[in-house]
C-alpha cells in the first residue's frame, strides 16, 4: 500500500465526497461519512511518518505514471520532509473542520459543505505531493473551485463580493505562473520539477520567470500589496472555510516559493531577494498597525495572518542573502527552517484562532468586537483557550508561534541587524493587536445581556480547541521532531541555492 | 483591345456596388437580395474571365455551381423575407433591431 | 566533587508546575483546600530541595551543574537546548524564589480567603514559580527567554486577576506591552549573541566571550559599534523592561492592580529582579563593554532617584512600596553598572526579603482596612495590629539601610561602590544613589507614620452582614469601616515574621562571603581593572565593623534627616504637609503626575498607534489598493458597456463592421505586404 | 473518370445522403404522434454514419474525384465529432421542440443535410468542394435559424444571418476567384506550388484577404462576429446548439484546409499576422462585452467569439502542433457548448425560454444536478483545471509561445481573467442566489436527454483528467 500511499491520500477524500453527496441533506449520515473519510485520511497520512526517511534530500514514496504521453507529462507524486509536514497539517485540519462544522451548517446543505471540504482537502494534499509542474498547477488551481463554493454558499452577507474577489485575484496570479511553466516546458520539454531545477536559464529568463512565480505565490501567501483579498475572504467565509484558508491554503504560497522560485530560478531569486524581503518586512509594521484598528475579529486575525506569513517569505529569502552574500549556510538553514516551522505553527494557531471566533460567532452571530466583552465571566473554559491561542499568536515561548519567529529573527540578524530589528517589531505590535482584542472581548464586565446568555463551549468545540492546543504546545515545547522531519530536505534546498544556473 | 484587367476592374466595381448596396441601403430587404445577387455575378465575371484567359475550364465549371447555389440562396432568402413580413408586417431594415447589445 | 542529581533539579522545577496544572484544571473538583494543598506542597518541595542544593554547593562540596536535558532544536551547527546550569548564583536565586513564593502561598490562604478566584490564583502563582525557576536555572539564552516570557505571561494574568476592573485589564495589557518592548531588545540581543558567538549556550558563549573584543557590527556603511556594546545594550533593554528601569518603568506602579501577594512575589521580590539576575549572569559579556555598563549605570541611577521621589507623594499604601521597588531596582542596576555584580545580586536578595515583607505587611493592613488602600484614611493602626506594625518597622529600617539591618549592608555597599567607581557617569550615579537614601527615608517613614502613628483618620460604623467578599469594587465610602480593624490571622502574620527574620539578620551573617568574599566563584566574572568590590573588600573588617562604620557615613545621616522631617511633618504638625504641598506646588504637581511619562506614552504610542493604524487601513488598504482593484473592475465594466453599444442591432451596421474589417485587413496588407 | 474506389472513399457521405432522403420521405408519410420514429431513425442514421466514418478510415490519406475530395485523419476526426454533437443536439432538443410545436421531420432533415455539408467541407480538396460544403451547411443553417416560424426574433435572426452570411460567402468566392486567377488552379493540393510561381502576387494576396474574411465570418471572429449574438439569441436553442458545436468544427476544418494551402512562404506570414490581429480583437471584444450581458444565450455567443480568438491562436502557430492544438480546442469547445446549451434546453419549457441569467437564480436549490452540470460547463469554458477547457487553453498558449508570440499569450491570459468573471457570475447565480419565487424551474424529465447531458458534462471532467489519447489522435492527424 505504501507505494501508492500518496495517491490514496489524494483520492480518498475526493472519492469520499461522492457518498457524502449521495447521502443527501437529511439526517446526519452525510456528516458521519465525511468524518469517517477525514479520519481515515488522517490515519493514512500518519503512515507517512514511518514510510519517510528523514535523512533523504530526494523525493520519496515516488509514484510516476505517464499522464499525457505525447507531451511527456507524468502523473508524478513524491514527498520530502516539507511536504510530509504540510500533508499532516492538512489532514489534521481536515478532521477538525468537519467536527467543527458539525452542528453549525446542519440546516444548510451540510452534505455539499462536507463534500466541498473533502474535495478541497484532497486537492491540497495533491498540491503538496505533485512533483510534476503541470500536475501541481492543476491541483493548485482546482482548489479554488471548492473554496469558491464554500465561501459563496455558506459565507456572510458580502460573500459574493468576497468570493469573486478571492477567485479572480488568485486566478490572476496563478495564470501568469502558467505562462511561465509553459515557457519552461518550451525550453525543457518536460514539466518534471526536478529536471526544471537543473535547467540552465539566462538571467533575463530567470527574472521573467521569477516575477511570474512571485505574483502567483505572493497573492496566495499573501504579501503586501496584493493581500486585500484575504481579509474579505476570511471575514465572509464560514468558520471551516476560514480555518482551511488560513491553516493550509496560505501555506501553498510559501510551499510554491520553496518548490519553484528557489530551485528553478535561484539567481533571479537571489537578485531580487531584497525586493521580497522588503515586501515581507512591510507587513510586519504596516499590517500590524492595520490589524490594530480592526473592528471585526476575523479581519483582525486575517491581517495578523498576513503579518505572520511575512516571516515565512522573510525566512525563505533571507537565506539567499546569507548563502550568496555571506556564505553563512547554517544561518540560511535556520532561516528556511524557521520559515517552515512558522508555516506549520501558523497553520495550527490561526486555525485555532478562527475556530475560537467561530465558537463566538455561532452564539451571537456577530464578529464585531464591540458586541462582545467580559466573556470570561460566562465562558471560563473558552477564555482559557482564547487566551492561550492569543499568546501563541503573539509568539509566546512555549507555544509553536514562538519557534518560527525566533529562528527567522536569529537568522535575519546574521544577515543584517536592521532587518532583524524590523522583524522583531512584531513582538510588540503583534502582542498589541492580539491582546487588545483579548482585552476587549474576553476581559471586563459582561457588556450586554446577549453575552450574559452565552453558554460555555460544548464537548465538540472543546475537542477541536484541545486538539489544536495540544499541537501548539507540543511544537512549542519540543520543536526538534518537526525540525528533524524537515531538516534533510531543507539542507538540500539550501545547498541548491548556492549553485548558480547561469 | 479588352484585356484581363478590364474584366477584373469590372468585377471589382460590381462587387463594390454590391457591398455598398448592402450597407448603405437602409430601406428594404429586397434590395439586399439584389445586392447579394450582384456580388455573386461579380464573382462569376472574375471566374469566367480568368478561366478564359488562362485557358482552363475549371473556373467556368465553378461558375455553374455558383449560379445554382445562388438560386437556392435566393430562394431561402425570399422565404425568410416572407417570414419576416408575416411576423412584423414590415421589411424595413431600420425597424429590425429588437436584438442588440 | 560530586554531581548534583538531575532528578532533584527536575523535581524542583516541575513540582510547582504539577501543582499549578492540578489546581488549574481540577480546581473545581479538588476544591479550595485541595488546590492550595497541592500548590503549597509543590512549592514547599522545591523550596526544601533548593535549600538542599544550595547546601550541597556551599558546604557539601558539590560541583557546579551544567547539562542539557534535551535538544530543543538543532539546525546546522545551531543548537538550542533545554538544560540547567546550577552554580551558587542560580542556587541562591532558587532559594530566594522558592522561599518567598512559599511564604506568599501561605499568606494567600488568608488574604484571598473570600475570593472566588481562589483556586485560579493558586494555580497562577505556582505556575509563576515554575517559570521563574526555569529562568534562573536555565543554562542557555533560549530557555532564559522562555522563563522570561513565562513570568511575563503569569504577571499579565495576575495583574488582570480582577478582570472586571477596567483599570486592571488596562494595567495588564500595559504591563505586557511594555515588557514586550524590552523583549524586543532582548531577542535582538540573543540574535547578536548567536551571530557573534555562534551559540546559545551560556558556558560556550562565556568561554568565547573574549573573542568579542575587536569585533564590530556595521550599523551603517561607515559607522561600526563594538560587538560587546551591541550585545550588552540589547540584552539590557530586555532587563529594562522586566526590571522596570526608566523609561520602561511605567508598568510597575499600575501592576499594583493585582492582589497584594502578587505585588510581593512578582513585582517586588522575584520577577522584577530577573533583569538584574540576567545581567549578573552575563557578567563575562558585559565586562567587555564599559559603554554598555555606563549606559546601565546612568539608567539605573536615574531610576533610583526620580522614581523614589514620586513615591513621596503617593497616598496609596501599595503604590508607595511600588515606587520604592522601582527605586531599589535602580540601586541594583547602578551596582551592575559599576560592575559590582555581587553587590547587585546581594541587594537583590536582601531586597527580596524586606520588600516582600513590606508588601505583605501592607497587604495585612489592607485586610484590616477592608481593602481600603488610601493612607489618608488610616493612621494609628499600631495598637490594632502589633505584629504587622513591628514587622513593617523591620522592613522599613532595612529598606532605609539602617546599620545592622540586611538592607544596610547591600545598599551601603552599592552607594560606596558607586563612589569608588571611575566609570563614565559614576559621579552622577553616586549623587543619585546618595540622594536616593534621603528620598527612601522620606517616603518610607512617611508611610509608616501615616499608617501606624498619628490619630485615626477612619471611623468605624458597625453594620452587620457586610463582608469583603468582593475585592473588585470599593463600594463602601472611603474611611468608613464596618468594624474595627484587627490583627490578621496567623496565615498572614507567620509569613511576616518569617520574612522579618532574614530582613533583620541575613545581611549581618552573609555580607562577608557573599559581598567581599569570592562566594559566587566563577558564576560572576569581573575584570580586575574595575573590580570596585575588591577594592572595598580591602578595608572590610567584618560585618560589625562595617555597621559601626556605617553610623558615621552620609547615608545614615540622610536617613536620620528623613526620619526627622517626616516625624515633624506627619506627627507633630500634620497641617504642615498641606502647607508644603502648596508652597512647592510645581514640584508637587510634577511628582504627582509622575513627570508626565504615562501621558506622553499614551499620547504617542497608544493613541498615535491607533491613528496610524486607521491611516494605513483607510488610506492604504481601502483607498489605494482596493480602490485600484475595484476601480479597474468598474473601468472594465464601463468599457464593456461602451463596446456593447457598437452592437446596434441594425443590419447595415453589422455589414459595415465587416467591410471595415475587410478594409483593415487590406490596409494591413498594404502596410506589411510591401515591406 | 469515376471508379468504385472513389465511391468507397465517399461511402459515409453517400450513405448519409441516401438515408436522409429516406428519412425525408418517411417523415412525410407518418402521423404527428409517430414522430418518435423519425427521431430515433435520425439518431440511428447519425450513429451509423459516425460508425462508417471511423471504420472506413484508411490508414493514410486518400483522395477521390481527382483530388476534389480528401479523406484523412483531419476529416475523420472533425466529421466524427460533428456527428457526435449532432447526435447530442437531437437527443437534447426533443422535449424543447415538442413544447414549442416545432417537432417536425424538417428539423432532422435540415440538420443532417447541414452535417453533410460539414463533412464535405472538412474533407474538401478543392475550392469548389469547399464552396459547396460551406453552402450546404449555411443554407440549411439559415432555414434552421428561421425554424420557429412564428417568432419575431427567430425571423430577425434569420435575416441578419442570411444577409451577412451571403456577404461573407460572397467575399469568400471573390477571394477564390482571384486566387484562381493568380494561380490558375482550384485544387488545394496544387495551390501552394502554383502560388509560389505566380506572376500576380498582389492578386493572390487580395484573394487571400477576401478568403480570410469568409473564414473569419464562419468562425465568428471579430470584427466579423456581429451576426453571432443576435443569431444565438433569436434562433431556437436547438438550432443554436448545432451552430455552436458542429459548424464551429466545420469552420476550423475550412480554415485549416484553405490556409494550410498557403504556406510556407511569405503568404504564410501575412495570414499569420492577420489571424493574430483577428484573434486579439475577438479575445478583447468577446470577453469584454460578455460581461454586461443579461441573456445567457447572448453571453454564450460572446464567449464563443472569445473562444474563437483562442482557436485562432492555435492556427497562427501554423505548424502541425499548432493545428493539433486548434483542433483540440475546437473539439473541446464543441463539447462544452453542447453542455451549456443542453442545460438551457433542459430547463426551458412551453412558454418559458430559460435564457435570462436570472432564470438560473438558486438553481442549486431547485435542481442540484443540473446546477452541477452547468457549473462543470462554466468552469470548463472559463478554463479552470481539472476540466477539459483548461487543457485546451493550455495547448493553445503553448502553441502561441512555441510560435514565439509571447505577447499573444499574455493578451490571451489577460482576456481569460476578464472572461473568468462572467462564467463565475453564472455559477454565482446558480449557487449563491436565492431562487426567484414564481419562476418554477424544473428540468425536463426526458430520460435519454438527462442521461446524455450528464454523460456529456462528465466527459468534460473525464477528458480533463485523461486527455492524452485524444490529443495524440489530433497530433497524428497533422503529423503526416
Amino acid at each position: 500500500m505504501s507505494n501508492h500511499l500518496l495517491s490514496l491520500l489524494i483520492w480518498l477524500p475526493m472519492a469520499g465526497a461522492v457518498p457524502v453527496l449521495i447521502a443527501g441533506a437529511r439526517g446526519s449520515a452525510s456528516r458521519w461519512i465525511a468524518l469517517a473519510v477525514a479520519v481515515a485520511t488522517f490515519v493514512a497520512s500518519l503512515f507517512l511518518l514511518p514510510a519517510y526517511h528523514t535523512d533523504g534530500a530526494v523525493m520519496q514514496l515516488v509514484e510516476s505514471t505517464p499522464w499525457i504521453a505525447s507531451l511527456h507529462v507524468n502523473y508524478a507524486l513524491g514527498v520530502d520532509g516539507i511536504s510530509v509536514a504540510l500533508i499532516l497539517l492538512t489532514s489534521f485540519v481536515g478532521v477538525l473542520v468537519i467536527v467543527g462544522a458539525w452542528d453549525v451548517i446542519k440546516d444548510n446543505k451540510p452534505h455539499q459543505y462536507m463534500a466541498a471540504m473533502l474535495v478541497l482537502e484532497g486537492l491540497l494534499i495533491g498540491v503538496f505531493c505533485a512533483t510534476d509542474a503541470l500536475l501541481f498547477y492543476v491541483f493548485f488551481e482546482a482548489m479554488l473551485i471548492p473554496m469558491f463554493i464554500l465561501i459563496g454558499i455558506w459565507g456572510g452577507p458580502r460573500r459574493v463580493y468576497a468570493t469573486l474577489k478571492f477567485f479572480i485575484y488568485t486566478f490572476l496570479g496563478s495564470i501568469f505562473m502558467l505562462v511561465g511553466l509553459i515557457y519552461l516546458y518550451h525550453k525543457a520539454g518536460t514539466f518534471d520539477m526536478a529536471t526544471l531545477a537543473h535547467l540552465p536559464l539566462t538571467m533575463k529568463e530567470q527574472s521573467w520567470l521569477f516575477f511570474a512565480f512571485l505574483i502567483a505565490f505572493a497573492i496566495k501567501i499573501p504579501m503586501v500589496p496584493v493581500h486585500t483579498w484575504l481579509p474579505d475572504a476570511h471575514v465572509e467565509a464560514p468558520t471551516g472555510g476560514s480555518v482551511v484558508l488560513a491553516a493550509v491554503m496560505l501555506k501553498v504560497g510559501g510551499y510554491g516559493f520553496l518548490r519553484f522560485s528557489l530551485p528553478i530560478v535561484p539567481d533571479a531569486s537571489a537578485h531580487y531577494a531584497w525586493l521580497v524581503i522588503v515586501l515581507s518586512l512591510i507587513p510586519v509594521v504596516y499590517i500590524g498597525y492595520v490589524a490594530l484598528v480592526q473592528e471585526d475579529m476575523k479581519k483582525l486575525v486575517a491581517y495578523s495572518s498576513i503579518a505572520h506569513m511575512g516571516f515565512v517569505t522573510l525566512g525563505i529569502f533571507i537565506a539567499f542573502m546569507l548563502v550568496r552574500d555571506l556564505g553563512n549556510v547554517d544561518a540560511a538553514n535556520l532561516g528556511v527552517q524557521g520559515a517552515m516551522v512558522q508555516m506549520m505553527s501558523h497553520g495550527f494557531v490561526s486555525g485555532a484562532m478562527f475556530s475560537c471566533i467561530g465558537v463566538m460567532y455561532d452564539r451571537l452571530h456577530t464578529r464585531m468586537i464591540k458586541d462582545y466583552g467580559g466573556l470570561v465571566n460566562v465562558m471560563p473554559w473558552f477564555t482559557f483557550f482564547m487566551v492561550f491561542f492569543a499568546m501563541a499568536n503573539c509568539g509566546l515561548p512555549g507555544t509553536s508561534g514562538f519557534v518560527g519567529e525566533f529562528m527567522v529573527i536569529l537568522a535575519s540578524f546574521s544577515a543584517n541587524p536592521w532587518i532583524a530589528l524590523i522583524a522583531a517589531f512584531t513582538l510588540i505590535i503583534g502582542a498589541a493587536y492580539t491582546l487588545w482584542l483579548v482585552k476587549r472581548v474576553v476581559w471586563g464586565k459582561v457588556t450586554n445581556e446577549k453575552v450574559a446568555a452565552m453558554k460555555d463551549i460544548n464537548g465538540r468545540e472543546a475537542f477541536v480547541l484541545t486538539a489544536f492546543a495540544v499541537v501548539v504546545l507540543a511544537i512549542g515545547v519540543w520543536p526538534q521532531p518537526l525540525v528533524h522531519l524537515m531538516g534533510g530536505s531543507i539542507d538540500h534546498l539550501v545547498q541548491q541555492l548556492a549553485i548558480s544556473k547561469i | 483591345m479588352i484585356t484581363l484587367s478590364h474584366f477584373i476592374v469590372l468585377g471589382a466595381v460590381l462587387f463594390c456596388i454590391a457591398v455598398a448596396g448592402i450597407f448603405i441601403n437602409r430601406k428594404n430587404v429586397i434590395v439586399l437580395l439584389m445586392s447579394i445577387e450582384l456580388m455573386l455575378l461579380a464573382v462569376n465575371i472574375n471566374f469566367v474571365a480568368f478561366s478564359r484567359f488562362s485557358g482552363d475550364v475549371a473556373g467556368q465549371v465553378f461558375v455553374f455551381f455558383i449560379l445554382t447555389v445562388a438560386a437556392a440562396e435566393t430562394a431561402i432568402g425570399l422565404a425568410i423575407l416572407t417570414l419576416l413580413f408575416r411576423n412584423r408586417s414590415t421589411i424595413n431594415i431600420a425597424e429590425i433591431d429588437s436584438m442588440k447589445g | 566533587m560530586h554531581e548534583l542529581s538531575t532528578s532533584i533539579l527536575l523535581i524542583i522545577a516541575l513540582a510547582p508546575l504539577a501543582g499549578a496544572v492540578l489546581a488549574g484544571f481540577l480546581g473545581r473538583t479538588i476544591g479550595r483546600a485541595g488546590s492550595h494543598t497541592v500548590t503549597i506542597l509543590g512549592v514547599a518541595i522545591s523550596c526544601v530541595l533548593s535549600f538542599y542544593v544550595l547546601y550541597q554547593l556551599v558546604w557539601g562540596g558539590a560541583a557546579n551543574y551544567n547539562h542539557d536535558l534535551y535538544t530543543w532544536f538543532q539546525v546546522g551547527k545551531f543548537n538550542a537546548s533545554v538544560g540547567f546550569m546550577i552554580d551558587r548564583l542560580s542556587a541562591m536565586m532558587m532559594v530566594v524564589v522558592t522561599f518567598v513564593s512559599l511564604m506568599v502561598h501561605i499568606y494567600t490562604i488568608g488574604y484571598m480567603a473570600d475570593d472566588d478566584g481562589y483556586t485560579r490564583f493558586f494555580s497562577y502563582i505556582a505556575l509563576f514559580t515554575f517559570a521563574m525557576l526555569m529562568l534562573v536555572m536555565s543554562n542557555n539564552f533560549m530557555q532564559l527567554f522562555f522563563g522570561w516570557e513565562g513570568v511575563g505571561l503569569v504577571s499579565y494574568l495576575l495583574i488582570g486577576f480582577y478582570f472586571k476592573r477596567p483599570s486592571a485589564t488596562f494595567a495588564n495589557l500595559k504591563a505586557f506591552l511594555v515588557n514586550r518592548v524590552g523583549d524586543f531588545g532582548f531577542v535582538l540581543g540573543i540574535g547578536a549573541v548567536l551571530y557573534f558567538l555562534g551559540t546559545l549556550d551560556y558556558q560556550t558563549a562565556f568561554d568565547a566571550a573574549p573573542t568579542l573584543v575587536g569585533q564590530t557590527l556595521h550599523i551603517t556603511q561607515n559607522h561600526a559599534w563594538s560587538a560587546a556594546t551591541v550585545i550588552g545594550i540589547l540584552l539590557f533593554i530586555g532587563a529594562m523592561g522586566k526590571s522596570a528601569q526608566v523609561p520602561l518603568h511605567v508598568w510597575l506602579p499600575d501592576s499594583m492592580e493585582g492582589p497584594t501577594p502578587i505585588s510581593a512575589l512578582i513585582h517586588a521580590a522575584t520577577m522584577v529582579t530577573a533583569g538584574i539576575f540576567m545581567v549578573a549572569r552575563m557578567s563575562p559579556i558585559f565586562e567587555l563593554s564599559s559603554t554598555a555598563l555606563s549606559f546601565i549605570m546612568v539608567i539605573g541611577a536615574t531610576g533610583a532617584l526620580f522614581t523614589g521621589m514620586i513615591g513621596i507623594v503617593q497616598n496609596d499604601i501599595k503604590r508607595v512600596v511600588a515606587y520604592s521597588t522601582l527605586s531599589q531596582l535602580g540601586y541594583m542596576t547602578v551596582a551592575l553598572g559599576v560592575s559590582a555584580y555581587a553587590g547587585a545580586v546581594y541587594h537583590l536578595m536582601t531586597h527580596a526579603f524586606f520588600k516582600a515583607l513590606l508588601f505583605l505587611g501592607a497587604g495585612s493592613v489592607i485586610i484590616a482596612m477592608h481593602h481600603e488602600q488610601d493612607m489618608r484614611h488610616m493612621g494609628g493602626l499600631r495598637k490594632y495590629m502589633p505584629i504587622t506594625y513591628i514587622t513593617m518597622w523591620v522592613g522599613s529600617l532595612a529598606l532605609c539601610g539602617v546599620p545592622f539591618f540586611s538592607g544596610f549592608y547591600s545598599k551601603d555597599a552599592i552607594i560606596e561602590a558607586a563612589g569608588e567607581s571611575h566609570r563614565w557617569g559614576a559621579h552622577y550615579a553616586y549623587f543619585c544613589v546618595l540622594m536616593g537614601a534621603l528620598v527612601t527615608a522620606l517616603y518610607t517613614f512617611r508611610q509608616m507614620h501615616l499608617t501606624f502613628h498619628g490619630k485615626e483618620r477612619f471611623k468605624v460604623v458597625e453594620s452587620h452582614g457586610h463582608g469583603h467578599d468582593d475585592h473588585d469594587d470599593h463600594h463602601h465610602e472611603p474611611g468608613v469601616l464596618a468594624h474595627a480593624p484587627k490583627e490578621s490571622p496567623w496565615v498572614v502574620t507567620v509569613p511576616l515574621v518569617m520574612l522579618a527574620i532574614p530582613s533583620l539578620l541575613i545581611g549581618f551573617f552573609t555580607v562577608g562571603p557573599m559581598l567581599f568574599g569570592d562566594w559566587f566563584g566563577k558564576a560572576i566574572h569581573v575584570t580586575e581593572a574595575h573590580n570596585v568590590l575588591a577594592e572595598m573588600g580591602t578595608e572590610f573588617h567584618g560585618a560589625l565593623a562595617m555597621a559601626l562604620h556605617g553610623f558615621t557615613q552620609t547615608p545614615f545621616w540622610l536617613v536620620v534627616a528623613g526620619f526627622a522631617i517626616t516625624t515633624y511633618v506627619y506627627i507633630f504638625n500634620p497641617a504642615m504637609a498641606g502647607r508644603i504641598q502648596r508652597i512647592f506646588k510645581p514640584v508637587y504637581v510634577v511628582l504627582d503626575r509622575k513627570f508626565w511619562v504615562d501621558e506622553v506614552y499614551l499620547a504617542i504610542f497608544a493613541r498615535g498607534g491607533v491613528k496610524l493604524g486607521r491611516l494605513f487601513w483607510k488610506a492604504g488598504d481601502t483607498a489605494v489598493i482596493d480602490g485600484a482593484i475595484d476601480g479597474s473592475a468598474s473601468l472594465v465594466q464601463r468599457i464593456a458597456a461602451g463596446m456593447r453599444r457598437l452592437q446596434s442591432g441594425y443590419l447595415y451596421h453589422y455589414a459595415f463592421a465587416m467591410i471595415l474589417g475587410l478594409i483593415l485587413l487590406l490596409g494591413g496588407f498594404w502596410w506589411f505586404g510591401h515591406v | 473518370m469515376l471508379s468504385w474506389n472513389d465511391i468507397l472513399i465517399l461511402l459515409p457521405e453517400i450513405y448519409l445522403v441516401a438515408a436522409v432522403c429516406v428519412l425525408l420521405l418517411m417523415d412525410a408519410f407518418i402521423r404527428e404522434e409517430q414522430r418518435n420514429a423519425t427521431h430515433w431513425l435520425a439518431i440511428a442514421i447519425t450513429a451509423i454514419t459516425g460508425f462508417l466514418v471511423v471504420t472506413g478510415q484508411p490508414p493514410h490519406a486518400l483522395s477521390a474525384f481527382g483530388g476534389m475530395f480528401i479523406r484523412d485523419r483531419v476529416s475523420e476526426i472533425l466529421s466524427l465529432f460533428a456527428l457526435i454533437s449532432v447526435l447530442l443536439v437531437f437527443v437534447f432538443s426533443r422535449p424543447y421542440l415538442k413544447d414549442r410545436k416545432l417537432w417536425h421531420g424538417e428539423f432532422y432533415v435540415l440538420t443532417l443535410f447541414a452535417v453533410l455539408g460539414v463533412m464535405l467541407l472538412v474533407s474538401a480538396g478543392s475550392l469548389i468542394t469547399v464552396y459547396l460544403g460551406l453552402e450546404l451547411l449555411t443554407l440549411s443553417s439559415y432555414a434552421l435559424v428561421a425554424f420557429n416560424r412564428d417568432s419575431r426574433l427567430s425571423s430577425e435572426a434569420a435575416i441578419k444571418y442570411f444577409v451577412l452570411g451571403a456577404l461573407a460567402s460572397g467575399s469568400l468566392l471573390y477571394g477564390m476567384s482571384m486566387i484562381y486567377g493568380a494561380t490558375g488552379t482550384l485544387d488545394l493540393a496544387h495551390l501552394h506550388a502554383a502560388a509560389m510561381q505566380t506572376d500576380m502576387p498582389n492578386l493572390l494576396r487580395f484573394g487571400l484577404i477576401f478568403m480570410i474574411v469568409g473564414i473569419a465570418f464562419k468562425l465568428g471572429a471579430a470584427p466579423f462576429h456581429m451576426w453571432l449574438p443576435d443569431v444565438y439569441q433569436g434562433a431556437p436553442t436547438a438550432t443554436v446548439t448545432f451552430v455552436a458545436s458542429a459548424s464551429k468544427l466545420a469552420a476550423f476544418g475550412m480554415a485549416y484546409r484553405l490556409l494550410s494551402a498557403f504556406g510556407p512562404g511569405d503568404l504564410l506570414h501575412q495570414w499569420q499576422l492577420m489571424l493574430a490581429v483577428l484573434a486579439v480583437l475577438s479575445l478583447v471584444i468577446g470577453n469584454l462585452v460578455a460581461i454586461v450581458q443579461t441573456n445567457i444565450k447572448r453571453l454564450l455567443a460572446y464567449s464563443t467569439i472569445a473562444h474563437m480568438g483562442y482557436l485562432l491562436l492555435g492556427l497562427v502557430n501554423a505548424s502541425p502542433s499548432g493545428y493539433a492544438a486548434a483542433m483540440f480546442y475546437a473539439i473541446s469547445y464543441a463539447l462544452m457548448s453542447t453542455v451549456a446549451f443542453g442545460v438551457i434546453l433542459a430547463m426551458s419549457r412551453a412558454g418559458f425560454e430559460c435564457e435570462e441569467i436570472d432564470d438560473f437564480k438558486g438553481l442549486n436549490e431547485r435542481s442540484r444536478w443540473m446546477a452541477f452540470l452547468m457549473m462543470l460547463a462554466m468552469f470548463s469554458l472559463a478554463g479552470v483545471p481539472p476540466l477539459f477547457g483548461f487543457f485546451a487553453k493550455l495547448l493553445i498558449l503553448k502553441a502561441a509561445i512555441d510560435a514565439g508570440m509571447m505577447w499573444l499569450a499574455i493578451v490571451a491570459i489577460v482576456a481569460a481573467i476578464v472572461g473568468l468573471y462572467y462564467y463565475l457570475r453564472v455559477v454565482k447565480v446558480m449557487y449563491f442566489d436565492k431562487p426567484v419565487e414564481g419562476v418554477e424551474i424544473k428540468p425536463q424529465n426526458d430520460m435519454p436527454m438527462r442521461w446524455m447531458l450528464s454523460l456529456n458534462a462528465l466527459a468534460l471532467l473525464a477528458l480533463g483528467l485523461y486527455w492524452g489519447p485524444l490529443f495524440s489522435w489530433c497530433q497524428q492527424a497533422f503529423a503526416g
